[in-house]
C-alpha cells in the first residue's frame, strides 16, 4: 500500500551560522511517516519538536538534508515534481491572516491557485463566490482585504484557498491556533465536512491534544525532532506506550473540576536542541528512566497493530502500566 | 470579607464615532484564600476588567461608572500616587506573554530589585528575592538573578513573573492568561505552581483566561463574561456540572476536550458577538441563543441564589 | 567580545581596501590620463611625462595599487604633486579643526536633541509637542551651508558679534572658540531636530512595550520607569544612528568650512579637487573613511555592550 | 477584468485625501507643486533671460522691475531662481529616479536571489555607504571633472546603495513572511512572487525614502555648485547664485539672501511631503512620529 504522502528518513539540519562553519544543527532526524488516502494524521509535539519544520520540508519550503518525500507513490524531485506536489497538496498556515498577501483581495487570493497552475478560470468572480460559499463565507467577502477579516474568517479563506484545486492532501499547521472555542469548533467541523465530501487526507500539526482526539485517525508524536510514538489515535490515548506521550496526555488540563490532578505530570523543560541529552533523549524528564536510558538510545520499535514507540520498555505491557501509573498518580 | 470587590463597573473605549462599551455593570468580589476565575472568549472584556482592577487601563479607555474596592478603599478615587503605591504592594499582576514582560537590557535581579525599591528600599534584599525564586521552582536562584530575560525559557520567565508578583506579599494576585503562551507541559507546571501557592499565600487570586481547563483546575468560583457583562457566576463545580446560562452551556459543550470523540460534528455557537459600540436593547446573547423568545429584547434581570447569579430572562439561578 | 571586535574591525579594513581599490581603478577607467587632466590642455609633453613619472603612472596598474597600499601601511599617503609636501602631514595639520567642529556640533545637537525629545515625550500630544515636531522636521531639511551663510550675514556682517572667517588665532583659545560658534551652530542645527525626533520616537515606542506595563503594574514611579528602564532601551538605536550620522556631520562640515573659510579637511579637499590634486584627494578620502569606519565600529561595540541580546547573538 | 476577484489594486483609496488632511503634508504638497510648476513653466513665467547680462544694472536691490534684484552681472535674480528650480528639480528627479531603479533591481536580487550573490552585493552596498558621502562625491568629481553629468553620476552613486539596502532588507523580511511561504507552497513561481507579492509591499518605503532624499540631493547639487564643483556657470543653479553672491556679501547681501530662500523652501516642501506620505502609507507608527 502506498500512501498519498510517504516520508522516508527525512532529515533537516540548519547551518549553525558563521561564514566558514560547516557545522549543522539537526532539527529533524530520520523521520518516517506516511499518510494514506483519505486518512487524517496528527503530528503532535511541543515547541522545538520540529513539527512545523516537517510541514515546511514536505512542501519544499525548507531545505532537506536527507531522506525523501514521496507524493502519490512518486518521489518528489526537481521543479516539475515540486510543482505537481504543490498543485495536489495544499498547506494551511498557523497564522491565517499573515498567510494572505496583504495588498490583494480575498477574491483574487482564493482564485490564485488556478492562475499559478495555469488552470482554466473562465469566471473568476463566480469561482471565488463558489469557493467562499463552500467554506461558509458570503460573496461580499471577496472584495475585502486580509486585514479586514476576523481570525475565523481568515481561517476560512485559508481553507477555501487550500481547496481551490481539489487537492488530495492538506497540511494544516495549528488550524485552530488563536481561535475562540466556539469558532474553533466551526473550523474543525468545516474541515471534517470537506474531508468527507472530497476524500481529502489531512496532516494536522498541533500541540492541542483535545483537537487530535476529534480529527485524527492516527497520531504521531515528535520529541526533539524524532518520532517517539505512533499509532491509531484511540489506542494511543487509551494506553500510551511512550512516557512522553503519557505525560502530554496527563498534562492537558481537563475542563472538569472533579477530575483535578493532584500531581505534576512532567517536570523540567524540553532540552535545547543545542545540547541533546545522551541515550534516550527523554530520560532527563522521564518519570521511569533507568540506567540504560541514560546511555543507550532506544530505537523506534513496532508494537503491533500499527503502533511504534521509541522506548526501551515500551513493549513490556506491565511496564506500560507502570509508566501510566507513575505519571498519573505520583 | 472580600479583599477586592468591583461594583457596577463600566469601562468604555473611545473609537471613531462613538464609544465601545467593553465592560458593563460588572460586580464581582474575591476574598482571602479564594481563587476567582474570569472566563470568556476574545472581546468579552475580561482583559479590560483585569487592567481596571490594577488601575492600568490602556490609552483611550475610561471608567464610566462604578467602584473598585481594595481592602475597602475606593481605588478609582485615590490620588494617582496612592494608586501607584497600591500596585505591586497590595495588588500584583502576572501577564500573558512572559517573552516580553521583562526589560530586555536589564538583569532579572536588577528588575526585581527595582520593583521592590519602588515601595520599600529596605526590603531590597538579595537573599529574600533568591528565596522567593527558589519557592517558585527556579533551580539556581542566585545565578538566575544575574541573567537577562532572553537567557531564560518561557516557563522560567513565567515563574520569575509569579515570584516577582509575590515578593511584596500582595493581597490580590491577578493572572491574565498566565499559561496561554506556554506549551502543554509548561502549562501543567505553572498550574501546579499556582495551586501549590495557595498553601503559603493568604491573599486572593484572580485568574483571567479563555481556557476552560485552566479554570477547572485552579478556581473556586467562576464568572463567565459575554459582551462586557458577567452572564453567570457560580462555584466552579456548579458551573461545570450545572451551568444555567445558555451561553455558559453552549461554551462548555463546544470544547473539544469535553466532547466524546467519534460523535462526528462538534457543537458550535452560531453567529458573532454583537457590536459593542451599538448594543441591542435587552440580552446581548439573544441573537445566538437557542431559547430566545420575545421577552429577551427587554432589559435582562439578574437572578440570584445561594452563591450563584445568572443574567437571563429564561433561566433561573 | 574580543573576537567580535576583531571580526568587526577586519570587515571594516576589508571594506576600506575594496573602496580604495575601486577608487584607484576608477582613475584609470576614465578616458584621459590623470597627469594631463591635472596639468590642463596647454602642458607640454615633457611636463606631462615628468608628472606622470612622479605620480608613478608609468608603472603597471597592479604595481601601482600594491605600491600605494604598501605605502599606506607605512603611514605614507603620498606626496602632494603641487606643494611636494607629504599628504598625511597636510591632513594632520587641519584635521583637528574639523574634528573639533564635528564633535562640538554633535555635542550641542545631542544635548539639545535629547532635551527636546524628552520634553516632547513628556508633553505628548500637546501644542508644544506639535510645535517641536514641525520645528524639528524644518531644521532637519534646511541645508547647513545656507544656515551658515545666513548666520554669517546676521551675526558677523550686520551685528559684527563674531568673526566671519578663519579658525581663530593659534594659541588664543578665546578667538578659537569665537570662530567655532557659528560653524558649529550651522553644522549642528539639523541634528538637533533629527535627534529630537529620534529620541521621541524610540522613547514612545519603548513606553508602549509590555515590560513598561509590567514596571507600572509593580508600582514603579513614572520617573524611574522613564530614566531607569525606558531610556536604557531607547538609547541603543540612537547610538548606531549617531555613528552613521557622524558621516553626514562631516559632509556638512565640508560646506560650512568653505563658507567660513575655516581651515579644515573640507577646505583641503575641495581645493585639491579643483586642482585635480590626486594624491591629496585620495589621501584625504582614505584618511576620512578610515576615521569614519573607526567611529562606526566603536559605536557597534558600544551597542554590543549595552544590549545583552546583541551580545549573545554575536557570541553565538 | 473588472471583477471583484481581479481587484488586485492595493487599498489606496483616499491617500490623496489623507495627505490633504494633514497640515504638514498639505504644506509640503503646495510647496512641491509650486516648485514643479516653476520648473515646468520656467521659459514662460521667468520675466527675463536668466543669463542675459546688463552690467549697468548690477547689484540692484529688489524693485518693481527686478522683484528679487540683480546680481554682479546685472542678471535678473528672480529669473535665475525660476530657471534654477528647473535645474535643481531636473537633476534631483533624474538622478534619484535612476538610483531608485538601480536600487530596486539590485535590492530585489540581493534579497531574493542566492545567498552568495547577496553576500557580494551587501559588501558592495556597505563599502559604498561606508564612505562619508561628501568625500566619495568629491573623489568621483576629481576623476570625472565637474559638470551636470558628473553631478548626476555622483548622486546616483551615493544614493543607490541606501535604496538597494532598504529594498533588500524589506525583501528579506518579507520572503520569510507567512504569505510568501503560502504562495510558494501553492507553487507560485519566482516571477509571480516578486512582481505580485513582494514588489507592491516594498515600493512604498522606497517611494518615501526617495521623497525624503530629494531635499538632500537638491542640497548636494546646490552645495557642490556653491563650491564650483557642480553645475558650471553661467547656468543658474541656486548654488552658483549663492556662490556668486557670497563674493559680494558685504556689497549686496540681497543676492545671497534671495538665493537661499528657494533652497530652504524646496527642501522643506519635499521633506514635509515625505513625512506626510510616510504617515499616510505607513500609519502604524504615525502616532509615534510628529506630524
Amino acid at each position: 500500500m502506498t500512501g498519498v504522502l510517504e516520508l522516508r528518513n527525512l532529515s533537516v539540519a540548519l547551518p549553525l551560522g558563521g561564514f566558514f562553519s560547516r557545522a549543522r544543527l539537526p532539527i529533524l532526524l530520520d523521520v518516517d511517516l506516511s499518510v494514506a488516502r483519505g486518512e487524517s494524521v496528527a503530528l503532535v509535539g511541543e515547541s522545538g519538536s520540529g513539527k512545523t519544520t516537517l510541514a515546511r520540508a514536505v512542501m519544499g519550503l525548507q531545505h532537506v538534508t536527507g531522506g525523501t518525500v514521496a507524493f502519490d507513490g512518486q518521489v518528489v524531485e526537481g521543479a516539475a515534481g515540486l510543482a505537481r506536489l504543490r498543485r495536489d497538496a495544499a498547506m494551511m498556515f498557523q497564522d491565517a491572516t499573515a498567510s494572505l498577501s496583504p495588498r490583494l483581495t480575498v477574491g483574487y487570493l482564493v482564485t490564485e491557485p488556478f492562475r499559478i497552475h495555469g488552470q482554466p478560470l473562465p469566471d473568476p468572480e463566480g469561482t471565488a463566490r463558489d469557493l467562499l460559499a463552500k467554506v461558509g463565507l458570503p460573496p461580499a467577502i471577496a472584495r475585502r482585504y486580509p486585514h479586514e477579516l476576523s481570525g475565523g474568517q481568515a481561517r476560512r479563506v485559508g481553507v477555501a484557498r487550500a481547496l481551490a484545486l481539489r487537492p488530495r492532501l492538506v497540511i494544516a499547521d495549528e488550524p485552530t491556533a488563536g481561535l475562540d472555542v466556539s469558532v474553533q469548533a466551526e473550523v474543525l467541523n468545516l474541515m471534517s465536512d470537506l474531508r468527507a465530501e472530497m476524500g481529502l487526507a489531512y496532516l494536522i500539526i498541533t500541540h492541542n491534544l483535545a483537537l487530535v482526539r476529534h480529527v485524527a485517525d492516527r497520531v504521531v508524536v515528535l520529541y526533539l525532532g524524532r518520532i517517539v510514538e505512533e499509532g491509531p489515535t484511540a489506542q494511543v490515548f487509551a494506553a500510551p506506550a511512550h512516557p512522553y506521550t503519557a505525560s502530554l496526555i496527563a498534562a492537558e488540563p481537563r475542563p472538569d473540576p472533579r477530575q483535578r490532578r493532584t500531581d505534576l505530570a512532567i517536570r523540567g523543560e524540553v532540552p535545547s536542541i543545542l545540547r541533546r541529552p545522551s541515550g534516550c533523549e527523554f530520560h532527563t524528564r522521564c518519570p521511569v528512566a533507568r540506567d540504560i536510558c541514560r546511555h543507550t538510545a532506544p530505537a523506534l520499535a513496532p508494537l503491533g497493530a500499527g503502533r511504534q514507540a521509541r522506548c526501551h520498555f515500551a513493549d513490556q505491557q506491565q511496564n506500560q502500566q507502570g509508566v501510566k501509573h507513575a505519571v498519573e498518580h505520583r | 470579607m472580600s479583599v477586592l470587590s468591583v461594583e457596577d463597573l463600566s469601562v468604555s473605549y473611545r473609537i471613531p464615532g462613538g464609544r465601545l462599551r467593553a465592560v458593563r455593570d460588572v460586580s464581582l468580589s474575591v476574598g482571602r484564600g479564594e481563587v476567582l476565575g474570569i472566563m470568556g472568549e476574545s472581546g468579552c472584556g475580561k482583559s479590560t476588567l483585569a487592567a481596571a482592577m490594577i488601575g492600568l487601563l490602556p490609552a483611550g479607555a475610561s471608567v464610566d461608572g462604578g467602584v473598585i474596592r481594595l481592602n475597602g478603599a475606593d481605588m478609582l478615587r485615590l490620588p494617582v500616587d496612592e494608586q501607584r503605591r497600591l500596585r505591586g504592594q497590595s495588588v500584583a499582576m502576572v501577564f500573558q506573554d512572559p517573552m516580553t514582560a521583562f526589560n530586555p537590557v536589564l538583569t532579572i535581579g536588577r528588575q526585581l530589585a527595582d520593583f521592590i525599591g519602588a515601595h520599600d528600599a529596605a526590603r531590597h534584599n538579595r537573599a529574600d528575592i533568591a528565596a522567593m525564586l527558589e519557592k517558585v521552582g527556579i533551580p539556581d536562584p542566585a545565578r538566575c538573578l544575574g541573567r537577562y530575560p532572553h537567557e531564560l525559557s518561557g516557563g522560567m520567565r513565567q515563574r520569575v513573573a509569579i515570584a516577582a508578583a509575590l515578593l511584596m506579599q500582595p493581597d490580590v494576585l491577578i493572572a491574565d492568561e498566565p499559561t496561554t503562551a506556554l506549551d502543554v507541559t509548561m502549562e501543567a507546571q505553572i498550574i501546579h505552581l499556582l495551586r501549590d501557592l495557595r498553601t503559603s499565600f493568604d491573599g486572593a487570586i484572580v485568574i483571567v483566561t479563555h481556557h476552560l481547563g485552566v479554570i477547572a483546575e485552579l478556581c473556586d468560583r467562576v464568572a463567565v463574561m459575554y459582551a462586557g457583562e458577567v452572564v453567570e457566576e457560580a462555584a466552579v463545580d456548579a458551573l461545570f456540572h450545572d451551568p444555567r446560562h445558555p451561553y455558559t452551556r453552549a461554551l462548555l459543550s463546544c470544547d473539544p476536550a469535553v466532547v466524546q470523540p467519534g460523535i462526528g460534528h462538534l457543537p458550535t455557537i452560531g453567529g458573532r458577538i454583537p457590536d459593542l459600540s451599538a448594543l441591542p436593547p435587552g440580552c446581548a446573547f439573544a441573537a445566538r441563543c437557542a431559547m430566545t423568545d420575545a421577552t429577551c429584547a427587554s432589559p435582562v434581570p439578574r437572578h440570584r441564589a445561594a452563591g450563584r447569579s445568572v443574567l437571563c430572562h429564561r433561566s433561573k439561578a | 567580545m574580543l573576537a567580535y571586535a576583531i571580526r568587526r574591525l577586519g570587515l571594516s579594513v576589508l571594506i576600506l581596501i575594496v573602496v580604495m581599490t575601486a577608487m584607484y581603478g576608477m582613475v584609470f577607467l576614465v578616458p584621459g590620463d590623470p597627469a594631463s587632466l591635472a596639468l590642463g590642455p596647454r602642458a607640454t609633453p615633457e611636463l606631462k611625462e615628468a608628472l606622470r613619472e612622479r605620480m608613478g603612472l608609468d608603472q603597471p596598474i597592479l604595481t601601482q595599487i600594491l605600491y600605494f597600499f604598501g605605502n599606506v601601511l607605512q603611514g605614507d599617503l603620498g606626496i602632494d604633486v603641487w606643494s611636494k609636501r607629504p599628504v598625511l602631514e597636510q591632513i594632520l595639520e587641519v584635521f583637528p579643526n574639523t574634528l573639533i567642529l564635528g564633535v562640538v556640533a554633535l555635542g550641542w545637537a545631542l544635548v539639545m536633541g535629547i532635551l527636546l525629545g524628552c520634553a516632547a515625550v513628556v508633553w505628548r500630544d500637546s501644542w508644544a509637542d506639535r510645535l517641536l515636531g514641525v520645528l524639528s522636521v524644518s531644521v532637519i531639511s534646511v541645508p547647513s551651508f545656507v544656515v551658515a551663510i545666513y548666520a554669517l550675514i546676521v551675526f558677523a556682517v550686520w551685528l559684527n558679534w563674531l568673526p566671519a572667517i578663519g579658525a581663530g588665532e593659534a594659541g588664543d583659545l578665546g578667538s578659537q572658540i569665537r570662530a567655532l560658534i557659528l560653524p558649529a551652530f550651522a553644522v549642528g542645527i539639523g541634528w538637533v531636530g533629527y535627534l529630537a525626533r529620534l529620541i521621541r520616537a524610540s522613547m514612545l515606542e519603548v513606553m508602549e512595550a509590555p515590560h513598561i506595563r509590567t514596571a507600572r503594574a509593580f508600582g514603579m514611579r513614572e520617573r524611574d520607569i522613564v530614566f531607569r528602564h525606558a531610556l536604557r532601551v531607547a538609547i541603543v538605536p540612537t547610538i548606531s544612528i549617531l555613528a552613521v550620522g557622524f558621516g553626514s556631520i562631516l559632509s556638512s562640515a565640508v560646506f560650512v568650512e568653505s563658507v567660513f573659510s575655516r581651515p579644515g579637511i573640507g577646505t583641503l579637499i575641495t581645493g585639491a579637487v579643483e586642482k585635480r590634486n590626486y594624491p591629496v584627494v585620495m589621501g584625504t578620502v582614505l584618511f576620512m573613511t578610515g576615521f569614519y569606519l573607526l567611529v562606526v565600529t566603536a559605536a557597534d561595540l558600544l551597542i554590543a555592550r549595552l544590549d545583552p541580546r546583541v551580545r549573545d547573538v554575536l557570541r553565538g | 477584468m473588472s471583477s471583484a476577484a481581479d481587484a488586485s489594486a492595493p487599498a489606496r483609496r483616499g491617500i490623496g485625501r489623507a495627505l490633504l488632511a494633514d497640515p504638514m503634508g498639505l504644506a509640503g504638497l503646495v510647496l512641491v507643486t509650486i516648485f514643479l510648476l516653476m520648473a515646468l513653466l520656467a521659459p514662460w513665467i521667468a520675466p527675463y533671460d536668466p543669463i542675459a547680462l546688463d552690467v549697468k544694472a548690477k547689484f540692484q536691490p529688489p524693485s518693481a522691475a527686478h522683484w528679487a534684484g540683480t546680481d554682479h552681472l546685472g542678471r535678473d535674480l528672480l529669473s535665475r531662481i525660476i530657471w534654477g528650480a528647473r535645474l535643481a528639480l531636473g537633476i534631483a528627479i533624474t538622478s534619484v529616479g535612476i538610483a531608485g531603479a538601480i536600487g530596486l533591481v539590485l535590492g530585489l536580487i540581493a534579497g531574493y536571489g542566492p545567498r552568495w550573490l547577496d553576500s557580494i552585493l551587501v559588501l558592495v552596498f556597505d563599502s559604498m555607504s561606508s564612505l562619508p558621502m561628501i568625500f566619495f562625491a568629491l573623489a568621483v568629481i576629481t576623476v570625472l571633472g565637474p559638470g551636470t553629468t558628473t553631478l548626476i553620476i555622483v548622486i546616483v552613486l551615493v544614493s543607490f546603495p541606501a535604496y538597494a539596502r532598504l529594498i533588500r532588507t524589506q525583501t528579506l523580511a518579507l520572503s520569510g513572511a507567512d504569505y510568501i511561504l503560502a504562495e510558494k507552497a501553492m507553487g507560485a513561481g519566482t516571477g509571480r512572487i516578486i512582481f505580485r507579492h513582494l514588489l507592491p509591499n516594498v515600493v512604498g518605503p522606497l517611494v518615501i525614502l526617495i521623497c525624503m532624499d530629494i531635499p538632500v540631493v537638491i542640497m548636494l547639487e546646490a552645495g557642490l555648485s556653491y563650491l564650483n564643483l557642480g553645475v558650471k556657470p553661467p547656468s543658474p543653479s541656486w548654488g552658483n547664485i549663492l556662490s556668486e553672491g557670497y563674493n559680494a556679501l558685504r556689497q549686496a547681501p540681497h543676492v545671497v539672501i534671495v538665493a537661499g530662500i528657494p533652497l530652504v523652501l524646496a527642501t522643506l516642501g519635499f521633506t514635509f511631503l515625505g513625512e506626510g506620505l510616510r504617515d499616510v502609507l505607513d500609519p502604524r507608527g504615525a502616532g509615534r512620529r510628529w506630524g
